[in-house]
């Protein structure tokens, strides 16, 4: 049934048969309807917003880019590639990639898709001009030739069985070869646009000629940023916006006291983690790193800063709903005797401790507090640095030896390691240093066999537990609310709004 | 015939209340009537409660007080039980009110023409038009210059004896039954008083309204009322019709009153034979004012022109002219408060610098300002010890007991009661402000005090004290004295040499002996003509302020006579086309004076 | 007023704009260099924010020369002055279009909600100043001080939420979020600014309601309010005839002063409303370090405060007869 | 002392005693109040968020459950004591800086002026932003932000004052008594600016409050666990809509503590004479 064949299809996929497509119970509830305007609030706009998916860099920018354009992959609701652009794409070795482009596809501007707009969108991504934010990711782009009108090849430079994933993200969307002009969009997408205007509001107007057939199903789509969150979840329970991303925990209960909205939780691997510097001290102190995270009060933080709506995490960046989780590490808690032994251990009680935090990361700031309450109790002082969150990540982050990060879900276990946990990685928050997870890594991104590599995984994951210089709390589920008569929404645990691809998908029933 | 009296007040008090929030009467027991057309006078020092009485016939009473018992009765209407529309509909209609200060009792914002008709408009008496016809005939009838146009122009542009009678216009323009003329003639210089004295008396008086004239002065109330209340702390001291009061007074306190008014002639002390050393102070021809010195070495706005004066060691120079005839710039260039565009002032023969840079502070001492206004002229944030000690620190070094003792020598000179050393100035009455003025100018131990108008802002009697107290002190410390004043009597009262100065140039200076005698310049002239007499009929017999001949128009010679176009002496083909010598007149016996005019004596004695 | 005196007044106030003019030019360059010194001590440049933590050090270089940021500081700061001299603001950094462009996007709306809150304001708070005034002392005198100073007690964004939550949320009547385009009518742009103006004028309204209360009384003790009494006007016409035309000079001074709040001042509102103002784009120009647009902000914001000074003090001229005659 | 003091209060009309009342409240909370407080600031005491008023938690808790109570009564101190700080700075260098231009004449006034009108023309929040990103938060940058920014509402001012009073007689005297400009300045021109730059203080007053709340819905504001009675609003605005005591109790702190000090300085005796 797939297009991709079972032994080619490497995701993260949590293991459900490739059968099952869109099988969304509210789905066949109610037949979805065809037209309807509706507004979406995100949580960001700025003269930064773009139309040129390479730049993409807040949620505002996928979602947009989402509407307008198309990937040649497109990740499922459990994570798992499936074809978009892309008809078919197979490796044998996990390095030479064939991918033949669906036919008939058009632009926006009626040009037909061809290999050479594919080629020149994935390309564009290694040239430094280009400004994108894949670029690293790119570099493993070694070449990428079209063989015929609809056929190419990419070559990369070492195996690597996450492609699919990696080219369903928004910043490998298809455009138009030889697009400079980013004032408005070209693309393949569900939505056409009709107006951009940075920092104020983008307009989609339905895409008739969608390479899906019946899709997409509103007639319009505003989409404006309001950054503000009190405001965000305000304009929703006015009714002048029908959906927004990024519920705070604490105004969930406003929106579940109103009749006509409802809330959409997405259990994501969203985390903010206590960054443990190991490269200085006492930081670097094994048994510091311990107290420390043995300070964290994991059920507070739940209950208090996210109000339920989040999971417990084990200082390792994969959550428990993951397929790859292991579920045999043995679970953190606060353990203020505990703390206090390893402290006293390191020689650090009554030491005065600089911790920064800043709303850029968010829940810091309150996480920050907390570990400031309870490192009281054991003789830690910290101080609490509350930085503007403008700046704080070229400033401050990974810039201290005691300070916080926060990382967004990535679609595959080996982006997230390779970014942040790999000994040479740049975002190598705590600059801890592990042979043997780096090479454990490289095993299993090239590694096609499930079992094996949830394995390999599994021991990261216990590495990253035991050795590496994070705390990480919780991961924040996100929620976005949205008004009752928006029908076809679904956690994706990628990001909000169905991991920022809610447009093709949803109906109005006003 | 006893017909009923048109007004009359009974048992009046008017009360205000204190800072602890008590009442207490500001005037009591005031009884008065007066027949239609009739004029009564209201006098009294400041504080009297004249202008607070004058005001309860308009049923007003000034933020803070309240008119609290008594009948005011104006024709069929009693004031004291109308209600605010009632007294709005009766005010500026029925009854008129001519204020003190004319310049502040105009709106700046507004053309006299708006305000002038303003109470015919709002009352709803006439249209427009017909107001307007009518203010143009009062401006003239009230001898206001150019009275078709004046009515276009704004209050800055016109000068205070012109807005006095223009408020007389404004007043007279509903025809009221009576008016109230609160000190309409106290802010201008006497030449103008005299001007504005015989408009209201022709118009005002002549239209039958019957008045109630508000004054401090006896001679000026002599000349317009028929009967006169005399008035102390809120209460008559003694009423009656006006001959009987002026050349009959049976209270104690009128006669005080009727004494201070004339002021008495004081001997100059025996000079002490000096050698011809210079003279103390010497003014060689100064040529001040404001504004960028242009090419002609005069400023932009020239003040002073070639003054020349000097005072002897102890000596008393009077220097006299009315408001912005320069007098004070004089003071200003002394002190080096202004910088003189040309000239020279020396100290004992040294000159000074121009300014105040450069100045040591020994020249500092030596030459102390006084200013008029005592209220302004003392720091409200200070007290009376902190002000007199400042100058004794600064000059002489002295500190703590020392100065101490010493500010209470002060106030003993001043006559002061030393309780008052911690008081502030805010609690000083006028008098005792402007002797704590005068002592803090005592206190630098100088040769010379600049007084500008030190008696002017004051009652008669206040002023009258201070005049002795400066005499006092002139004798027992032999400081010389710059005296300026508007008041030609006090000059020649205590002053050994006169200047009189007319637009900024000196037109006569002398011993005050020649100020005694004619003839004169023609503008001490008017000077000495327009000061009135105590006694009634004086202002249709006085000559002052008439209009001067006929005369061709003025050629453009800078240094043309200033006086001319008000001189009642000019002569046409000369006066206007040639400029005046500076010249002596002799008085015989009297001394000498010089002046600067194209008569001789006796072309002055003739006319 | 007559012909000739207004003629004067048009003189007067010609030359004082002249006079200005120079000093307002200083002002801007003042403010220009400023804004470029504190800038440059901002951390991380315009090409650092843009490519974000991902950004390979390449990256960072090539958009750095491109966006001509590899210049030493006095080179961009001289090439921007020349820029801005020849009428040209430069490029924005950011959003990839000339500053010009991006400013009369925004620029409009600014203009727009700071006029209409002043039409809203500036009756309330001459209103609230006269009459409180005229009671000076009284019951209503101090229940108004106390109503204006618990005004401006109360945080913006704290009125902004309260009203939203009243009239939005609660009410339904007025939209909370206020949505300019083009496509809708001015029935429909009133509304949706309805609140921010709203917020705005508290913030505004109690300053100069103060100010004319304070510039009035001053007037009250002048001999020639007590004539006009004496003369039979009502009190009203004693205010409004008398003395607002002397205290109209300090009142339209506070008010140019508080109305210069309306356009740099706006930041939380439009952040609150999500309204697309100026304030919010220069913190944004901030934010990206997107230089020529945080300049063109602060020029456009120097000039309006120097702009509304100006109109106070050619209105003073004006109204008064003898600055008029200068 | 203290008697004279007393005695000088009741002589106070009612509002001004009401203002000193509120006064002395705020001063005494913002002395003491740290240590009346029942719970640490940053402590999480309470199981739920925006609890309601309890025997535990007199004021309910806040948006993390902490005591609002203990928050409340450690911000005090902040708000107090930066806006008291700040406005006297702000009040003390307009003030020195409109006396310089004052008796120093046109060369020192022009540019001082052109300084004041660069100020007043960067909008203050965006200037706060610029700063604190540029320099990091601390209590001094705030303090000094909120100082600069109005240093030049007061130059204003006490600028029209002091030359105005440079004109007055009592100054002329000075000057020809041979004083120099800076005792003319101080000791003659300053103290009879006093009364209206107290008004103006007050005003400057609950301008700065206003300001550091503004500053904290930017986020930048005192360092956390502390928050500033306009941080307070501002970190619980989300219980708004439940009308929460955790964000009416700051903000009827705010709304007492600044009309208190206005009425305060309005009831002082020897005001409007000034102007």
């Amino acid at each position: 049934m797939s297009p991709f064949s079972r032994r080619d299809l490497i995701g993260a996929g949590l293991g459900i048969g490739a059968g099952l497509l869109l099988p969304d119970g509210a789905l066949a509830a109610s037949r979805p309807r065809v037209g309807g305007r509706i507004r979406v609030a995100s949580l960001s706009s700025s003269t930064a917003d773009t139309l040129d998916p390479a730049k993409g860099a807040l949620s505002t920018d996928y979602v947009r880019h989402y509407m307008f354009y198309s990937g040649l992959t497109v990740l499922d609701r459990q994570l798992i590639a499936r074809p978009a652009l892309a008809e078919r794409m197979d490796s044998t070795d996990q390095i030479a990639w064939h991918v033949r482009l669906r036919k008939g596809v058009t632009f926006h501007d009626g040009a037909d898709l061809t290999a050479a707009d594919v080629v020149w969108s994935l390309l564009r991504h290694k040239d430094a001009a280009t400004g994108s934010k894949m670029a690293q990711i790119a570099e493993q782009f070694a070449q990428v030739k079209a063989t015929g009108r609809h056929e190419l090849t990419i070559r990369l430079t070492g195996p690597n069985a996450d492609l699919p994933t990696i080219l369903a993200q928004s910043h490998f969307l298809i455009l138009r070869a030889g697009t400079r002009d980013f004032r408005t969009a070209n693309g393949t997408g569900p939505y056409m646009c009709a107006q951009f205007r940075p920092g104020v509001r983008t307009l989609a107007r339905r895409n008739p000629n969608y390479w899906k057939p019946g899709k997409p199903y509103l007639d319009e789509i505003e989409l404006i940023g309001i950054p503000d969150e009190v405001s965000r979840v305000n304009a929703l329970l006015s009714g002048d916006v029908h959906l927004v991303i990024a519920v705070n925990p604490r105004s969930t209960k406003r929106i579940m006291a109103s009749r006509g909205h409802a809330l959409l939780e997405t259990q994501s691997g969203l985390y903010t983690n206590l960054i443990m510097q190991q490269r200085q001290l006492p930081t670097g102190n094994p048994h510091f790193v311990a107290a420390m995270q043995y300070l964290i009060d994991r059920p507070l933080i739940k209950r208090a800063l996210y109000r339920g709506y989040a999971t417990i995490a084990n200082d390792q960046p994969i959550p428990p709903f993951h397929p790859y989780y292991r579920a045999d590490l043995p679970q953190r808690s606060l353990d203020l005797d505990k703390a206090k032994w390893h402290l006293q251990r390191a020689g650090l009680t009554g030491v005065r401790l600089p911790v920064y935090a800043s709303p850029a990361a968010d829940g810091s700031v309150d996480m920050a507090s907390i570990l400031q309450e309870y490192g009281s109790r054991v003789g830690l002082k910290l101080a609490v640095n509350r930085v503007p969150a403008d700046g704080y990540w070229s400033t401050h982050w990974m810039k201290h030896p005691l300070g916080f990060g926060n990382t967004n879900p990535r679609p595959t276990a080996d982006l997230l390691f390779s970014l942040f946990y790999k000994s040479d990685a740049a975002w190598n928050e705590s600059g801890w240093k592990n042979p043997r997870f780096d090479r454990l890594l490289l095993e299993a991104r090239g590694e096609a066999d499930q079992a094996r590599r949830k394995q390999l995984y599994g021991e990261m994951q216990g590495l990253v537990h035991d050795h590496c210089g994070v705390g990480i709390p919780v991961f924040i589920s996100l929620i976005d609310g949205y008004d009752r008569r928006l029908k076809g929404l679904y956690p994706v645990s990628l990001g909000g709004l169905m991991g920022y691809q809610f447009a093709e998908h949803v109906w109005w029933e006003g | 015939m006893m017909e009923k009296p048109h007004v009359e007040v009974k048992g009046l008090t008017v009360t205000a209340r204190n800072a602890a929030g008590e009442r207490f009467p500001i005037v009591s027991g005031i009884d008065f009537a007066l027949q239609r057309g009739e004029v009564l006078a209201l006098i009294g020092e400041s504080g009297s409660g004249k202008t607070t009485i004058a005001l309860t016939l308009l049923g007003h009473a000034r933020p803070g007080a309240t008119i609290a018992g008594g009948s005011i009765r104006v024709g069929d209407a009693e004031i004291s039980t109308l209600d605010r529309s009632a007294l709005a509909e009766l005010r500026g209609n029925r009854i008129a009110y001519i204020a003190q200060s004319a310049a502040s009792a105009f709106n700046p914002s507004r053309t006299i023409m708006d305000q002038v008709i303003e109470p015919a408009m709002i009352h709803g008496l006439m249209p427009r038009a017909t107001a307007e016809a009518k203010a143009v005939d009062l401006f003239r009838a009230l001898a206001l210059p150019f009275p078709d146009t004046i009515g276009a122009r704004y209050p800055h542009q016109l000068s205070g004896g012109q807005l006095q009678r223009l408020m007389a216009a404004m007043a007279l323009i509903t025809d009221p039954e009576l008016v109230i003329l609160d000190e309409p003639t106290t802010a201008l210089d006497v030449t103008t008083q005299i001007e504005v004295l015989r408009a209201f008396k022709a118009v005002v008086l002549e239209r039958g309204a019957t008045a109630i004239y508000v004054s401090h002065d006896l001679a000026v109330v002599a000349q317009m009322a028929d009967q006169i209340v005399v008035l102390s702390q809120g209460r008559i001291r003694e009423a009656g019709a006006a001959a009987q009061i002026l050349h009959a007074p049976a209270d104690d306190y009128t006669r005080t009153l009727m004494a201070a008014a004339r002021p008495a002639i004081r001997p100059t002390p025996v000079k002490v034979a000096l050698p011809a050393a210079a003279p103390l102070l010497e003014i060689r021809n100064v040529t001040a004012g404001y504004g960028r010195i242009g090419k002609d070495g005069l400023p932009r706005v020239p003040v002073l022109r070639n003054i020349n004066l000097t005072i002897e060691r102890g000596g008393t120079l009077g220097v006299i002219g009315e408001s912005g005839s320069g007098k004070s710039t004089i003071a200003r260039v002394i002190a080096g408060l202004l910088r003189p565009a040309s000239g020279q002032v020396l100290l004992d023969g040294e000159p000074l610098p121009p300014g105040l840079d450069g100045r040591s502070r020994e020249q500092f001492r030596r030459i102390q300002l006084v200013f008029q206004n005592a209220d302004t002229a003392l720091n409200p944030a200070h007290s009376v010890g902190q002000i007199l000690a400042r100058p004794l620190a600064f000059y002489a070094g002295l500190k703590g007991n020392a100065a101490h003792l010493r500010v209470l020598e002060l106030l003993d000179l001043i006559r002061l009661p030393a309780s008052l050393i911690d008081r502030n100035i805010g609690g000083l009455s006028g008098g005792q402000k402007q002797r704590v003025n005068l002592a803090r100018a005592l206190a630098a131990d100088p040769q010379i005090i600049l007084c500008d108008e030190v008696t002017s802002a004051l009652d008669t009697v206040v002023g009258a004290a201070i005049l002795e107290l400066m005499a006092e002190l002139r004798r027992e410390l032999g400081i010389a004295t710059m005296f300026i004043s508007h008041d030609i009597s006090t000059v020649r009262a205590i002053c050994d040499d006169i200047l009189v100065l007319y637009s900024g140039t000196m037109v006569e200076t002398g011993p005050r002996t020649a100020f005694a005698t004619a003839p004169f310049h023609p503008y001490t002239n008017l000077l000495i003509g327009s000061v009135p007499e105590m006694r009634t009929g004086w202002l249709e017999e006085s000559h002052a302020g008439a209009a001067p001949p006929p005369i061709g128009a003025a050629g453009d010679h800078p240094d043309l006579c200033r006086f001319l176009p008000r001189c009642a002496a000019r002569v046409d083909g000369l006066c206007n086309i040639t400029p005046p010598p500076r010249h002596g007149l002799d008085k015989g016996s009297a001394g000498a004076s010089r002046i600067l005019c194209h008569h001789g004596d006796e072309s002055l004695i003739a006319s | 007023m007559a012909g000739a005196s207004s003629q004067s007044g048009m003189k007067a106030a010609l030359s004082l704009i002249g006079k200005r003019f120079a000093s307002s030019l200083l002002t801007l360059l003042l403010v220009s260099v400023t804004i470029f010194v504190i800038a440059q001590l901002l951390p991380g440049d315009a090409a650092q924010e843009a490519l974000g933590q991902s950004a390979t050090a390449e990256q960072v270089a090539a958009l750095r020369h491109e966006m001509g940021l590899d210049r030493p500081a006095y080179v961009r700061y001289a090439s921007w002055l020349t820029g801005m001299v020849s009428g040209d603001p430069g490029q924005s950094m950011v959003a990839n279009m000339p500053v010009a462009g991006v400013i009369a996007e925004r620029l409009p709306n600014s203009l727009l909600l700071a006029a209409l809150t002043a039409l809203v304001a500036v009756p309330v708070a001459l209103t609230i100043g006269i009459g409180s005034a005229m009671n000076r002392g009284g019951r209503i005198d101090r229940a108004l001080n106390i109503a204006t100073l618990s005004m401006v007690a109360v945080p913006e964004f704290l009125v902004a939420t309260i009203a939203v939550l009243i009239f939005s949320v609660k009410l339904r009547w007025l939209p909370s979020i206020a949505l300019a385009s083009e496509e809708m009518g001015w029935g429909d742009y009133l509304r949706g600014v309805a609140m921010p103006i709203l917020t705005l004028s508290v913030v505004v309204i109690a300053q100069m309601a103060r100010m004319t209360r304070a510039a009035v009384i001053d007037q009250m003790d002048r001999p020639y309010v007590e004539m006009a009494v004496l003369k039979g006007v009502a009190p009203v016409q004693v205010v409004l005839k008398h003395i607002m035309p002397n205290a109209i000079a300090p009142i339209v001074n506070a008010m140019a002063l508080s109305l210069s709040y309306l356009l740099g001042g706006a930041v939380i509102v439009e952040t609150i409303f999500n309204y697309p103002g100026l304030a919010s784009l220069m913190v944004n120009a901030v934010t990206s370090r997107d230089m020529p647009l945080l300049q063109a902000c602060a020029m456009i914001f120097c000039a309006a405060y120097l702009l509304l000074m100006l109109i106070a003090d050619v209105t003073a001229i004006l109204a008064n007869p003898r600055l008029r005659a200068q | 002392m203290i008697a004279s003091a007393f005695k000088r209060a009741k002589t106070l009309p009612l509002s001004g005693k009401v203002g000193l009342t509120l006064v002395l409240f705020w001063l005494a909370v913002a002395l003491f109040g740290p240590m009346l407080a029942p719970y640490p600031v940053g402590a999480f005491v309470a199981y739920d968020v925006f609890e309601g008023q309890s025997a535990a938690h007199w004021l309910g808790s806040d948006y993390l459950g902490r005591d609002v109570l203990s928050r409340l009564l450690s911000g005090a101190r902040y708000t107090v004591g930066l806006a008291a700080a700040a406005a006297m700075l702000a009040s003390a260098t307009g003030t020195a800086l409109a006396l310089t231009a004052a008796v120093g004449g046109a060369k020192v006034e022009e540019p001082l002026s052109r300084f004041m009108d660069m100020l007043i023309s960067i909008p203050s929040k965006i200037f706060s932003l610029v700063l604190v990103a540029a320099f990091g938060s601390s209590l001094p940058l705030l303090l000094l932000i909120a100082a600069i920014t109005y240093v030049p509402g007061n130059y204003r001012i006490a600028r029209a004052l002091a030359v105005n009073l440079a004109q007055m007689d009592y100054v002329q005297v000075a000057r020809a008594r041979g004083e120099g400009r800076f005792h003319i300045a101080i000791t003659e021109i300053l103290p009879n600016m006093i009364h209206p730059l107290l008004a103006d203080f007050g005003l400057r007053f609950v301008f700065i409050v206003l300001l550091l709340s503004g500053l904290s819905f930017l986020g930048l504001g005192v360092q956390p666990p502390d928050a500033d009675l306009g941080s307070l609003v501002r970190e619980n605005i989300s219980g708004l809509g439940e009308g929460a005591l955790a964000i009416l109790a700051p903000a009827v702190a705010i709304a007492t503590l600044t009309v208190g000090v206005n009425l305060l300085i309005d009831a002082l005796p020897g005001r409007g004479k000034g102007r």
